[in-house]
């Protein structure tokens, strides 16, 4: 009877749509003959352990889109604030976002954040509250201690410091100031090390009671000159760390209680060029972009977005990736990148890639954005592009395991 | 205003659909033609619905049963919006860390591979930022797609009714059961 | 003796970067010979009466832009939170955004605003908490009363109901259920109507007191066979209103406490075709868009995005634009539109026009946007495209008068 | 950690500057080389410094004077994000409801006109979301732009301190005075 109404209804308004109802007729004990099942609205989760995943976002994003690089399909995002980043546990159980935010959008009350995660339902677990952070888009001003005991949010607001977060307690613990300097390279579970406008580093020691020490390094480069990227790499497990110049000098270094420095090397060396200038119109290979090189800890590999040409090019995408062992400061490969046209229009300026990321275990893959969301999953030993990946936005790429 | 036999089926079907529902005051508030509940039952139908005789919409003649991740998948008839298929989910399945809304908006599409009519619910996944899929996973499916005064009709309504936040993040679709 | 400080620090550093304090050698009293002037930071006003001004906004984008039509420039923005409309004051003196926030981007707390903007300095007047509003992107979603003295917002939350706001006073005044109805078209002061599912219009009268009155109209129209586009019109000054069916049906009402409704007539007929029907296989010219409707108060002119295709391709864009008089029900003129290849690519899919306005001076102008942000500025009188605008993101258009 | 002569230098017109801002410890804290004040009094200076003599960037090389929408603009050479002349304001003015920040970072740029070397005060017009204009308005000037650690010299850097909101808009250069 159920049923003669609803189809009276369904041809009264020419439209055949009802809703479940229609399936009352069940409880009067028809047998099941539909060809399709029903099917259930319910809510995917994560799987663990994808050494070849990463995450995309940062500036001009709502998050970071998490991709699985082996088939390029996109699995999931965690939401993101204002100039946040992303961490990635070392054991993978949870993402950490620094992000900002205000009430109402762009006014109201400001709020900054270190928000918490579960790396499998990706369901928010806690929000801690920052007394501030940088609103600057440099993937070191958050990064966690080699256990993930300890998060580092990088502070501009206004002096220069750096708030740690107890992530077991999910409390902010203190704040160091460390004037002049800036961004978070950590080490070990005892602290970290920030880059300095004079040309140093500073140590920062903090015991488990929360007291905080801050010495510096003599400084070894010049920051007006010829500075450091702050897109350089640590070890956190071993606090074996990698600093890159404009220029293109590499700075090896063992932070810690005692850092100490090694005499620099030229990539632009390494190819066989002389040392790369500092001239406004000195024509050379050099490194450029925004995340613009990757390191691949277990090999000591260095992956490099180079481009030619003057000083203060620095931003510039890459028309090349130059592979380097800094084991042996041997370039081992040039992988020459061919940008995308999007539209098609004579006139139109070419999207360098401009960031890098690598994965981290012993196949390890590369990850290519370029502004306009074409990105490039690349076999990192052969330089063959094994895919593309069609993305919206953003300029920060993250790896589990870094 | 005298109520249509249309309104008065869903009310109906609200009242019986809200016992499911652990937000029966809202829901039964709302007074729509809805299919709630998150986790519905395999529903079973009396007799199978014959194949569709009439005239086949567009996106009908060329709906395929396949790739989920396209707009032309056919239960996206009347999908509007991005699909979680791209962003992590699947067809009726939304990507981690967002939340099914319970209650839906309703579409009829017609399989390709029966030639059968399905009422499909289509549900928001809420509580996200709008996921940032490329631009083939946008859709904006209209077989049979009324205005906002036929609200359990309309696909431009963000379906985020009664969920934690109601800020969309991407569209899905389960196959409920047969039409007609 | 400061400048020659200053310049071997500027020689030591090789960067000839120093700030204002070089310029403290004035203290002593040196004259000027700057050949460039020091440069005040300043803050840009909005120009009173620009009948050629428009407002570009809605799903996706963070605010309304304003241009100048007759320039191409943009002469600023509206911010404008999630699924946000805009309603301009009668007199230009505000401009009013009805929008939702969640404190943190995405979640947190829901708050719904009526947020009022001074219309010189675009600065924030005034936030107005409502009670809820409905999350979704339509035109008439939000509109004021003639004088501008309230404003309606539809609401469906869950319940259908409008809130109107005191703007004199700026505070929330009341709501009224509107069950099975939806949307506003305000006439004079006292209220206004609303499209109902069962063919009928609801008449909501609002006494000074608060006190609220809803009546119905006899249906007029079916729904669900064809129902009328919620992007309809209506003059708010006289209670003229325009309503547009999916098939291409014009009725025009009065609308008040004593709502009549003319018998429909055909665009397509009005085009010399046949009218078009409501088959899914019956290709006909048809209507169809988001804000798929434009119509000039002064002149009675609508202006119609059409295409051919079957019935239910109501949100397909415009490949002509239809000039109709709805006094003498003739059709003026079809103007063709010529979509824009953006990506270059041979398989791409053409983006339509899909959201109209035109400004309410005696020297109309068209604004055409499309999904893809390549926006034209259209003479309405000869269909003589002006100009191309480079826009981001919106599907809603608004313009002074309307 | 010793002092450079630079920051010193920075310091010492910290002080004075900050005498003309209504956000003196604010402004003292920060430490920074930096111009204040949002509304600037002309800034006579001693002598014109002579035409640069050095090598050219391509920046400066290629600058015009004319049209101050476009990224080639010449006080933009350091200028990094979405030029306020696109969008309603001007190469030192901000759009309308926008708030120039009260300090900001500096450059130095060669008017293609005269030759000279002239010093430019980045500020950033803040509180309202980023402005949408047009890729061609989307600038990253790169002259002599130094990492966060220098953060007077960093163009990434969101130049909202001491403004409402913090919330980046668009970008500004005014020209402060003539550079050596």
């Amino acid at each position: 009877m159920k049923d003669v109404h609803v189809t009276n209804a369904i041809r009264k308004y020419g439209l055949g749509i009802v809703v479940m109802g229609l399936t009352c007729g069940a409880a009067l004990g028809g047998p099941v003959q539909a060809p399709a099942e029903a099917e259930v609205s319910d809510v995917a989760s994560l799987a663990p352990d994808r050494p070849h995943r990463f995450f995309a976002g940062g500036w001009g994003s709502s998050g970071f889109v998490i991709f699985d690089a082996d088939t390029g399909r996109m699995e999931g995002s965690v939401p993101a604030g204002y100039e946040a980043n992303l961490s990635i546990a070392p054991d993978e159980s949870r993402f950490y976002v620094s992000e900002t935010y205000w009430t109402h959008g762009s006014r109201g009350k400001r709020e900054d954040l270190v928000s918490i995660y579960d790396a499998r339902t990706l369901n928010l677990v806690k929000e801690i509250d920052l007394p501030g952070r940088a609103l600057v888009g440099k993937v070191q001003n958050f990064d966690l201690s080699a256990s993930g005991s300890r998060g580092y949010v990088y502070v501009l607001h206004p002096a220069s410091s750096v708030v740690w977060v107890d992530l077991k307690k999910q409390v902010v613990a203190g704040t160091v100031e460390i004037p002049g300097c800036a961004l978070v390279f950590p080490w070990g579970e005892e602290g970290f090390s920030s880059l300095c406008g004079d040309g140093s580093l500073a140590t920062v020691s903090i015991s488990d009671s929360g007291s905080a020490k801050v010495t510096h390094t003599k400084p070894f480069f010049d920051a007006n000159r010829d500075p450091i990227f702050e897109n350089s790499f640590v070890d956190r497990d071993t606090g074996r760390a990698i600093f890159l110049s404009y220029s293109g000098l590499v700075y090896e270094a063992k932070l810690g209680l005692d850092t100490t420095v090694q005499k620099p090397w030229s990539i632009e060396q390494a190819a066989g060029y002389a040392a790369a200038g500092t001239g406004v119109q000195e024509l050379a290979w050099r490194p450029g972009g925004v995340q613009l090189a990757a390191y691949h800890k277990a090999s000591g590999r260095l992956f490099v977005l180079m481009h030619v040409g003057n000083y203060w090019t620095h931003k510039q995408g890459g028309t090349e990736i130059w592979v380097l062992d800094t084991k042996t400061h041997a370039l081992l490969r040039r992988i020459p990148l061919q940008p995308v046209p999007t539209s098609g229009a004579a006139d139109e300026k070419l999207p360098l890639y401009s960031s890098i990321g690598v994965s981290q275990d012993d196949k390890p893959l590369l990850y290519l954005l370029n502004p306009d969301g074409n990105d490039v999953v690349m076999d990192a030993a052969t330089g063959e592009i094994l895919r593309k990946i069609e993305f919206a936005a953003g300029h920060v790429v993250r790896v589990p395991g870094y | 205003m005298s109520k249509s036999p249309f309104d008065k089926l869903g009310e109906r079907l609200t009242r019986q659909l809200a016992g499911y529902s652990s937000r029966r005051g809202f829901i039964a508030r709302l007074g729509m033609t809805l299919a709630a509940a998150p986790i519905l039952p395999l529903l079973p139908v009396a007799r199978a619905a014959p194949p569709v005789k009439e005239p086949k919409t567009d996106f009908e003649r060329y709906a395929q049963a396949k790739d989920d991740t396209q707009c032309n998948y056919w239960k996206y008839c009347a999908a509007d919006g991005v699909l979680c298929s791209c962003c992590g989910g699947g067809s009726h399945t939304c990507p981690p860390g967002a939340e099914p809304s319970p209650i839906s908006w309703i579409g009829t599409c017609v399989n390709p591979q029966d030639d059968r009519s399905y009422i499909i619910a289509y549900r928001d996944c809420c509580g996200k930022p709008l996921c940032s899929a490329g631009k083939t996973c946008h859709c904006d499916g209209a077989d049979r797609e009324l205005p906002t005064y036929r609200p359990q009709l309309n696909n431009d309504i963000i379906w985020c009714f009664g969920s934690a936040s109601a800020s969309y993040h991407c569209s899905t679709a389960a196959l409920v059961g047969l039409a007609g």
